[in-house]
């Protein structure tokens, strides 16, 4: 456990546009150990995505990556083009958000799951590949017959299982589920995420987990990562998250969940979370947090800290 | 797209022939041929066909192959007729193939010169009641085939027998019975006194008239006459179309008709014409637009288009200095064609049935302006419905007293304006004339896509300035909206007259003015005149050198005049711009051997005169 | 009004669509001040002139003065755009709400109309009434109103659609719960939440007007007099001012279309973007 | 592909065409026309007739048109000739029958129209999709775009106009006129025939490629933004695919397909801006005769080509619509496409 399977070091995900920078992901630093899984919460538009796409290097301009993205001691900002397609899917690879949307609607499954596999040097027999695609198919439980049919004749459940036999066909040593079962119904949700948890518990695979539903958060991952407005809260085991919050914004956000630990999805806080374009000096949970520190907080931006061994927060409270 | 309507038009306008009589002018037509460029006097040589001169044709075979271009003529016309010579059911009027015809007699008003050709003479009876000509000797159908006056006989016995065909209307009217009195003399006796026959019917002129094409016998009488007007009468394999003419058709498609030159020729075996034209194969392309014409004349790609616009062809003629017109290279370009325009005005249709409307409306206009704004003043004026042509302009001159009385080139519009207030209009807060329900008269001017696009605008605006309510319209029903009734003016050309005015004043047939309701095609002005009509049927009755004929024209004149039933604003021109590259001596003002326009019933003659430059 | 410039700065494709647009109008209103509209009809003996100070867009070869006939031609090709747009969109929004809200026998009827309607060229048709029917006076509103009868099927369809996907969403759903009577929903729900693709659809049929009318008026159907801008190409045309070189003549009115179109091309873009916001580039 | 499919869309084919051909019917009616006597009115007029004589004239051709038996006949007659594809004779090219100038035109016109499209088709979608494509730098469009708005709304015939002065007449790269050297006989057998009309294609072609391309290429170019919004394309991306397969196996293929539905329909535009485009180029194909039927009022062979094309279209949609399940797996050939 000496080195960490990613290290994020102060990244910065700005969009350039006309009505000025947009600071998506504003000086994130996160490491992740190898086989842990990390959840990353926060309201709609606090960059979790974003700092998704930042990892896979899938920033489109106008927008920029600025800091190190380092996976198993290779930064990944400086890689070439080439080499980075190449890391995803083999590296890291991603199970969508969109479950319904995420498969191309004209091409078989079967096409879908061995492109990948192709371009990233793996050849093939015919044989060869109905082999591989029994077994990637019979991993993420599915029936073989799955590779001959086309995405609208699959339902969501079983489009979002393809997206994981996917994600897992070159054996990545991350994942990155972006709300891999926000739009299935409640049942398949849970069938989907005991096949994702037990998929990386059986490969040993470290993953990071969006999504807002704190409850999924509890039972699926070991530590936990808060992000507000571009900005990382506050990170640490999720136990302890729970237990102690630290960061004002992680307090209200546990406080406002209906029953502690059960199925209760986070809503976000009363009050506007703040436009990420050219925003003010200082915290950006200033104006909505009870525990402001006057003249401090809209002043000074408050800087990521350990504060006990595996807590990090980013608060002037614990100065 | 819309020039073959420009066809149209021309071709709509020979109203006149049905049912010309009397003239006791029979001599001097007689007396016409005259030594021509192209025909000599057949006693001269010896019926050669072995020993042609000149440049050795290099062909054997007919229809040829490929040759040199400098032997080629290449002109434009409508489309080709994509193997189509039908006769009788299709108009072959302009349709450019003429050069497969060949009539008794040929006449350019230019030169005024007769050219006698398979008729060496004719004659009428004393009476005017009937006509007798007389064939040369040794004519072949294309064939081998003799020709003799029973073809003239049959062609005309089968526009009387099978209705509907084409061109039949003059014979139908005339013609009692054709009869062949030996292989060469045709006698032709007529139900009433014509000596305008052998004019109007056996003599090509321009695109006019109801000429009776001479057809061979032997090919036709072996068609049923219910399928005469189907018969294409075109076969290269088997010589068809048949004709007396030099040139056959060799390829004729959608792109082109190549006419070659046939292997031998009546004319040239009998003498009668000294050598074989120079033009080997003439080349007929469909016309699209001006400015690819124009592109092509430039570039030596083809000799001869359909007529231009002024503008186009003072651009052109500075661009290439091969190129020449009937006039050189000044304006106004062209020659005067026999169809001088007027403002018609359907006379049976408030308030244009009313003459002084009419006079107002003549007062109104300015001619002059018209020929420059319109032609950039490359044209004339028209002071009556009769084209400048040499006999009827010394006519005219004679009754100057009429035509200064009632002078339509007087552009004043107090006497306009004047004239209206006397037919009982006022003008609306507008400026325009409203009549005494406060309602703006129709004086929309009607005129044919796209011929007179260039005039039509500027008569229109001349008229609005004057207080009429007017608007240059050429929707594409544009025939029927006259024929109908439903213009009230429409701008048209008319005459046929070349060199007597009958033909012209035909027009106005009393029997043609239909009512309001019922469509008139024959006369389109609708205009009836009791008075007229019988001078008219006196100018009918004596002959166009008769010393009466001044008078009577005088009479008819001051009566047409005072009614007005149309206005003549301007001659008609033909401005074509012709290649001298290839070929030289094309007709012109010094040499007007002929009227240039390719696509007239006058081609041959044009084509005979053409001298092959030899250059690359 | 900020709020529009800012979101124009968010959407330039729609601004400089709107902007050329109101370039158009500007010149044809405000032009009309400045010139005699009789100007663009009378002919003068100064033919084929080239831009001068009397005459600072020159002059065709009937002598008329072309900046006159741009002016005023402009706001009549704008008018058929219009009229031609409005009746199409018309037919196009009621075909569109029956077919699509109520379905069923009506809505296979509508669409298989459609179909069928798409299949056969509107040109052609146009060609057909325009050259069929007796002494239509193919003026401005005419000209409208024939390319406009012929030019719904496509909204039609369109607006079908998108009722399609309206219908199913919630607050339709809620609406039709709380007891609303169908043109109620039509008009309380529907219209407004569809308002910016109908005026997207209104910026399409007003382009194909547009465009229709001047293929018609190419081939010289069309009003002789007026001097729109497919006229004064037909006179172009017969003019031959290509092969003379009467530059102006020729670029005027192309000028003139191609801003016309383009600005309607860009407004669609621009609207699409509100209308079909998944259309929107994504941060 | 289920039986009753393929029946609707014969149904559907057959109904398309027997709604053209019944407007082509109605429509002179309704206008109170008489083509025939309107037609004859022009040509007898120069005869110089009486009206009697006219008249007779005029009986003897509405016998042969068939034009003077009730109207339900006339109309049961027309749908049984039309279905034969028989539209009787050309008024104006009496005797040739509108079919035979179809199809002598038709064949000139078919391969250079053919051609045309599929040129503009390819070259616009490619153009387009690059155009679209989030990796083509943005300067690529500014630089691009412009252009294409303007060369998409010139009007064609003025690109042949200008395409004719520069290459053929002043530089004289390329002929002029004409759909073959006027030395050549046509003859589709022969290799040299094809070249001389390969050559004399190229300008027309170009004329139209130009603005009909744009056309395509901005339909495209908004086509592609749509479809690099939607989830299969980040995730193909993220699938770390090569960057050409997602541009043509993600992206351009599905963005592909609602331009190739509006294909067939774009056929019909095609003829009737060859019409002008032809007529520039003295090009006697389907396109001009159709310019001229209109100029010369020749009904019949007015409706004749308005019928073919519009059979031309309905059978071009019928085979994309047999095509299209094949290219898009979500309409299945049981479900009524909407």
């Amino acid at each position: 456990m000496n080195q960490p399977l990613l290290e994020i070091k102060d990244l910065k995900t700005y969009f350039y546009v006309k009505a000025g920078t947009v600071k998506a992901v504003d000086g994130v630093t996160l490491n992740l150990d190898p086989g842990v899984k990390m959840g990353l919460v926060g309201e709609s538009g606090s960059g979790k995505t974003t700092m998704a796409l930042a990892v896979m290097r899938m920033i489109k301009p106008p927008g920029t990556i600025q800091g190190k993205i380092s996976l198993n001691g290779v930064d990944l900002v400086t890689l070439s083009n080439e080499e980075m397609r190449k890391a995803r899917l083999s590296q890291i690879s991603m199970i969508p958000q969109g479950a319904m949307n995420s498969l191309n609607p004209v091409a078989r499954i079967r096409n879908q799951i061995l492109d990948g596999l192709e371009d990233h040097g793996v050849k093939l027999s015919k044989s060869e590949a109905n082999d591989r695609l029994a077994q990637l198919l019979q991993i993420v439980e599915l029936p073989t017959k799955v590779a001959d049919m086309y995405p609208h004749e699959l339902s969501g459940g079983m489009k979002q299982r393809v997206t994981v036999a996917i994600a897992i066909s070159m054996g990545p040593k991350l994942i990155i589920a972006d709300e891999p079962t926000s739009a299935l119904d409640v049942v398949i949700q849970r069938q989907v995420m005991e096949t994702i948890t037990r998929l990386v518990r059986e490969l040993n695979l470290s993953m990071i987990l969006i999504g807002h539903d704190m409850g999924l958060m509890a039972q699926s991952v070991e530590r936990l990562a808060v992000m507000y407005a571009g900005k990382l809260a506050e990170t640490g085991g999720v136990k302890e998250m729970f237990a102690d919050p630290l960061h004002p914004y992680t307090q209200k956000m546990i406080s406002s969940l209906p029953v502690l630990g059960r199925r209760g999805v986070f809503e976000g806080i009363q009050g506007i979370p703040p436009s990420v374009i050219n925003p003010p000096p200082g915290c950006l949970f200033a104006a909505r947090c009870p525990k402001v520190i006057a003249g401090t907080c809209q002043e000074i931006s408050p800087a990521l800290r350990e504060v006990r061994p595996g807590r990090w927060v980013s608060c002037h409270l614990y100065n | 797209m819309s020039n073959i309507s420009r066809r149209d038009f021309l071709r709509v306008s020979t109203t006149a022939v049905a049912g010309a009589l009397l003239a006791a002018c029979g001599a001097p037509a007689t007396e016409a041929p005259k030594v021509e460029p192209t025909a000599k006097p057949a006693e001269e040589k010896p019926a050669a066909t072995a020993t042609p001169k000149g440049p050795v044709r290099p062909v054997d075979a007919w229809p040829v192959g490929e040759l040199p271009r400098n032997r080629t003529l290449i002109y434009y016309n409508n489309t080709p007729p994509n193997g189509n010579f039908a006769l009788w059911g299709a108009d072959p009027h302009q349709a450019g193939w003429a050069i497969c015809q060949e009539p008794a007699a040929f006449y350019g008003v230019h030169g005024d010169k007769q050219y006698m050709w398979l008729a060496e003479s004719y004659k009428y009876a004393d009476d005017g009641k009937g006509l007798t000509v007389v064939f040369r000797k040794g004519i072949k159908w294309s064939d081998g085939t003799p020709f003799t006056a029973n073809d003239v006989v049959w062609s005309m016995d089968t526009l009387k027998r099978v209705d509907g065909l084409q061109k039949a209307g003059n014979v139908k009217a005339t013609v009692e019975k054709a009869e062949a009195v030996d292989d060469l003399t045709l006698k032709l006796t007529f139900n009433q006194v014509d000596w305008r026959f052998f004019f109007t019917s056996m003599t090509f002129r321009f695109d006019l008239g109801d000429n009776t094409l001479i057809q061979p016998k032997h090919y036709w009488s072996t068609v049923a006459d219910d399928k005469l007007r189907e018969d294409k009468f075109y076969d290269p394999a088997k010589g068809l179309p048949i004709s007396t003419s030099p040139y056959g058709v060799g390829v004729s498609n959608e792109q082109y008709t190549n006419y070659d030159l046939r292997k031998s020729w009546w004319a040239v075996e009998t003498g009668f014409v000294d050598k074989e034209p120079d033009v080997w194969r003439i080349q007929q392309q469909p016309f699209t637009n001006d400015t690819l014409a124009a592109q092509l004349l430039i570039n030596k790609e083809i000799d001869h288009p359909l007529d231009l616009r002024p503008f186009v062809v003072a651009s052109t003629l500075a661009q290439a200095d091969h190129l020449s017109t009937w006039t050189g290279r000044k304006p106004p370009y062209g020659y005067v064609d026999w169809w001088p325009i007027s403002v018609q005005f359907c006379t049976k249709k408030p308030p244009f049935d009313n003459p002084k409307v009419r006079w107002a409306v003549a007062y109104a206009l300015n001619q002059q302006a018209i020929v420059d704004i319109g032609w950039s003043g490359a044209g004339t004026v028209a002071m009556s419905p009769f084209p400048a042509y040499p006999k009827l302009n010394a006519l005219l001159d004679q009754i100057k007293d009429v035509t200064d009385k009632y002078n339509v080139l007087e552009f004043n519009l107090e006497k306009s304006a004047a004239l209206m207030t006397e037919a009982g209009f006022t003008k609306d807060g507008e400026g325009f004339w409203v009549d005494k329900d406060g309602v703006r008269p129709d004086a929309d001017v009607y005129a044919g896509v796209p011929l007179f696009g260039d005039i039509a605008p500027v008569v229109a605006e001349q008229l609005r300035q004057a207080g009429f309510y007017s608007q240059h319209k050429a929707p594409p029903d544009v025939w029927a909206a006259k024929v109908d009734g439903r213009a009230s003016m429409f701008l048209f050309g008319h005459g046929g007259a070349t060199i007597d005015p009958f033909d012209t004043l035909q027009l106005y047939q009393e029997a043609n003015a239909a009512p309001m309701g019922e469509q008139s095609w024959g006369n389109i002005t609708r205009w009836d005149d009791p008075e007229f009509a019988k001078a008219r049927q006196e100018i009918k009755n004596t002959a166009p050198d008769d010393p009466k004929m001044v008078e009577l024209f005088k009479k008819t004149m001051e009566i047409w005049y005072a009614a007005l039933p149309d206005c003549p604003i301007v001659q008609w021109y033909h401005r074509i711009p012709v290649s001298n590259w290839y070929f030289t001596n094309w007709p012109d003002e010094t040499n007007p051997y002929m009227n240039s326009a390719l696509w007239h019933w006058t081609m041959l003659q044009v084509v005979l005169g053409l001298k092959a430059t030899g250059n690359a | 009004m900020t709020g529009f410039l800012s979101y124009i700065k968010r959407n330039p494709t729609l601004g400089i669509g709107l902007a050329m647009l109101v370039i158009l109008v500007g010149f044809t209103t405000i032009g009309r001040l400045f010139i005699n509209p009789d100007d663009a009809y009378r002919q003068t003996m100064y033919m084929n002139q080239p831009p001068s100070k009397e005459h600072p867009f020159g002059t065709d070869a009937q002598g008329r003065d072309l900046l006159t006939m741009m002016i005023m031609g402009t706001g009549m090709t704008l008018q058929v755009g219009a009229i031609a747009g409005g009746i199409g969109l018309g037919i196009g929004i009621v075909l569109g709400f029956v077919s699509g809200y109520y379905g069923g026998l009506l809505d296979t009827i509508i669409t298989s109309a459609i179909d069928i309607y798409m299949t056969i060229p509107s040109f052609l048709i146009l060609i057909l009434i325009a050259t069929t029917f007796k002494n239509i006076n193919l003026g401005i509103i005419e000209m409208g109103v024939i390319v406009g009868i012929v030019s719904w099927a496509g909204s039609a369809r369109a607006i079908r659609s998108q009722v399609l996907t309206m219908r199913e969403r919630p607050f339709v759903m809620m609406a039709k719960l709380s007891g609303m009577g169908s043109m109620e929903i039509v008009m309380k729900e529907l219209v407004p939440n569809l308002l910016p693709f109908l005026v997207m659809s209104l910026s399409q049929s007003v382009y194909g007007g547009i465009m229709s009318s001047l293929g018609l008026e190419a081939i010289g159907i069309g009003s002789r007099r007026e001097p729109t801008m497919g006229m004064t190409l037909f006179y172009v045309n017969y003019y031959s001012a290509f092969l003379l070189g009467l530059w102006w003549w020729i670029l005027e009115p192309v000028a003139v279309i191609v801003m016309t179109l383009t600005s309607f091309v860009l407004i669609s873009m621009g609207l699409d973007e509100i209308a079909n916001p998944r259309r929107r580039r994504s941060l | 592909m289920t039986l009753s499919y393929f029946v609707r869309r014969v149904f559907f084919l057959f109904l398309v065409v027997w709604t053209a051909a019944t407007i082509n019917f109605v429509l002179p009616h309704l206008a109170g026309r008489d083509p025939i006597k309107e037609q004859m009115l022009i040509q007898i007029a120069s005869q110089g007739r009486t009206q009697a004589d006219a008249e007779a004239m005029i009986r003897t051709y509405t016998r042969l048109f068939g034009l003077d038996r009730p109207l339900w006949e006339q109309y049961l007659t027309y749908i049984g000739n039309v279905m034969r594809l028989d539209f009787g004779y050309s008024i104006n090219n009496y005797p040739r029958t509108v079919m035979d100038i179809i199809i002598s035109r038709g064949r000139l016109t078919l391969p250079f129209v053919v051609v045309s499209i599929f040129i503009s088709f390819t070259f616009g979608i490619l153009l387009g999709a690059f155009l679209g494509w989030n990796r083509t730098p943005q300067w690529v469009s500014n630089l691009v775009v412009p252009p294409m708005l303007v060369l998409s709304s010139v009007p064609q015939f003025l690109v042949a106009l200008v395409l004719i002065y520069f290459v053929a007449f002043r530089m004289r790269l390329l002929p002029m006129n004409g759909a073959y050297p006027r030395t050549m006989v046509e003859d589709w057998g022969s290799l040299t025939f094809w070249m001389g009309y390969a050559k004399h294609a190229i300008l027309p072609i170009l004329s139209m490629v130009l603005v009909d391309a744009s056309g395509w290429a901005l339909g495209m170019r908004a086509m592609m933004v749509t479809v690099e919004g939607e989830d299969y394309a980040t995730f193909a991306e993220a699938k770390g695919l090569t960057t050409w397969r997602v541009f043509f196996r993600y992206l351009l293929r599905n963005a592909l397909l609602p331009p190739l539905t509006g294909l067939a329909i774009r056929l019909g535009f095609i003829i009737t801006g060859a019409s002008l485009v032809e007529s520039f180029f003295a090009y006697n194909g389907l396109g001009s005769t159709l310019g001229g039927a209109i100029g010369n009022f020749d009904y019949f062979l007015l409706y004749g080509i308005v019928t073919i094309m519009v059979m031309c279209i309905a059978l071009a949609t019928f085979v994309m619509d047999m095509i299209y399940p094949l290219l898009d797996p979500r309409i299945s050939y049981k479900a009524q496409r909407g």
